[in-house]
């Protein structure tokens, strides 16, 4: 019902949704996050990213957000697809898409599963600018964002 | 024996992915494997300094300083994560 | 930038969705929220269902949602898609895609529009069931996700 | 002349999707034409009856009973709404 990828190729976002939505009648509201890569950060171009990751722990961090969301809403479907490697300024980074009979719990699921991913599944950041490459610094603002979800 | 592996930043400046240590009850945390890869001096201690934020996983689970290291284990250490 | 289209026809959920993310590299994030018709309603079978809906007004009331939603967050284009007439089981309903620099605006802004959509754009369901048709009632729930956005 | 619209319940119910009224100092607020309305009695009364909740538009904008109504406007009224 709820599927994870970590991959270098490109994903194709109309397979995973209507494949997605298309899981039950029951459904009755589909909410998609779609990350793309900015040609532009804190102030400088980007001409390149490359995106590594901790093959085997990642989908391990992925699998437990995902079952996390499972946990504390009523969803009918959950698909999460993260890229790595190379990626160029338009390419989509991650998708996370929630199916659910309604749309509150599939909005908030999809969010807490993005800002989760954002501060526990382990992939890191390195852009090639003008200047020369540099690592991605973690953003306080995703701790805050993952930090409304403790209650 | 631990494996100890290291990513991103961490892994660039340590100019290391891996290594493998002997497992000895003395590094029986993760704080103390921190403790005897900072003994090294150098970079070592840069990067595992104070004020470094540094995250540590144990077979893949994310965890903290306390976390128990057992022998066979794999130990990961890497910057915050900035994926998404 | 923004676009509101209300049609008899099915939509194609990957050209806009693609035209939308595509239209700047400053685009970081894309929230999309799809509803799609149920097969079960109330407890009850529901087998086709037509939208009603005020020609005219419905643009109208669209896009000042649209409009107002632009004014609250910092966007960089949205989507509206609602179909009227006959639906089947599964057959999309409305879709909602909001881009933006980062995601915490997109998600914000879709789930503004959506909820807003459903208690100020003049639509109107009726459900075929085994007992015959009927007019769907308004949810008090969909009151209440509105009046959580004013402030 | 008021142009009169009856959407989804209400068009059926009255049968009648929309009429033209002659415009008079009477009506110059919505709840005024409810009212005209509701003096026809019968299903009329029923729809526009008290406990009913009926909404307005003046011109295809949304509105309550105290908007003003001119010659020439558009005037709708319609059940509680059901899309998305």
């Amino acid at each position: 019902m709820n599927q994870i990828k970590v991959q270098k190729e490109p994903f194709d976002m109309t397979t995973i949704q209507e494949e997605l939505r298309l899981a039950s009648p029951g459904i009755g509201a589909v909410v998609t996050f779609v990350g793309q890569m900015r040609d532009i950060n804190e102030g400088d171009t980007v001409s390149t990213m490359t995106l590594e990751h901790y093959p085997g722990m990642t989908e391990r961090a992925l699998q437990a957000i995902v079952d996390e969301a499972d946990e504390r809403w009523d969803l009918m479907g959950i698909r999460v697809v993260h890229r790595v490697g190379p990626l160029q300024p338009l390419d989509p980074i991650v998708l996370v898409a929630v199916a659910s009979a309604h749309r509150g719990e599939a909005f908030q699921a999809c969010e807490f599963i993005i800002d989760y991913l954002k501060t526990r599944a382990p992939f890191w950041k390195k852009e090639q600018t003008p200047d020369g490459e540099r690592w991605v610094d973690a953003r306080h603002s995703d701790d805050q964002a993952e930090s409304r979800w403790k209650q | 024996m631990i494996n100890v592996l290291f990513f991103a930043r961490l892994r660039e400046e340590l100019k290391t992915a891996s290594e493998t240590l002997d497992y000895a009850p003395e590094i029986a945390t993760v704080g103390a494997v921190v403790a005897l890869l900072r003994l090294r001096g150098g970079v070592w201690q840069d990067v595992f300094g104070d004020g470094q934020t540094v995250l540590a996983a144990v077979n893949q689970e994310m965890c903290d300083m306390d976390a128990p290291v057992s022998d066979g284990d794999e130990v990961a250490f890497f910057p915050p994560v900035t994926g998404g």
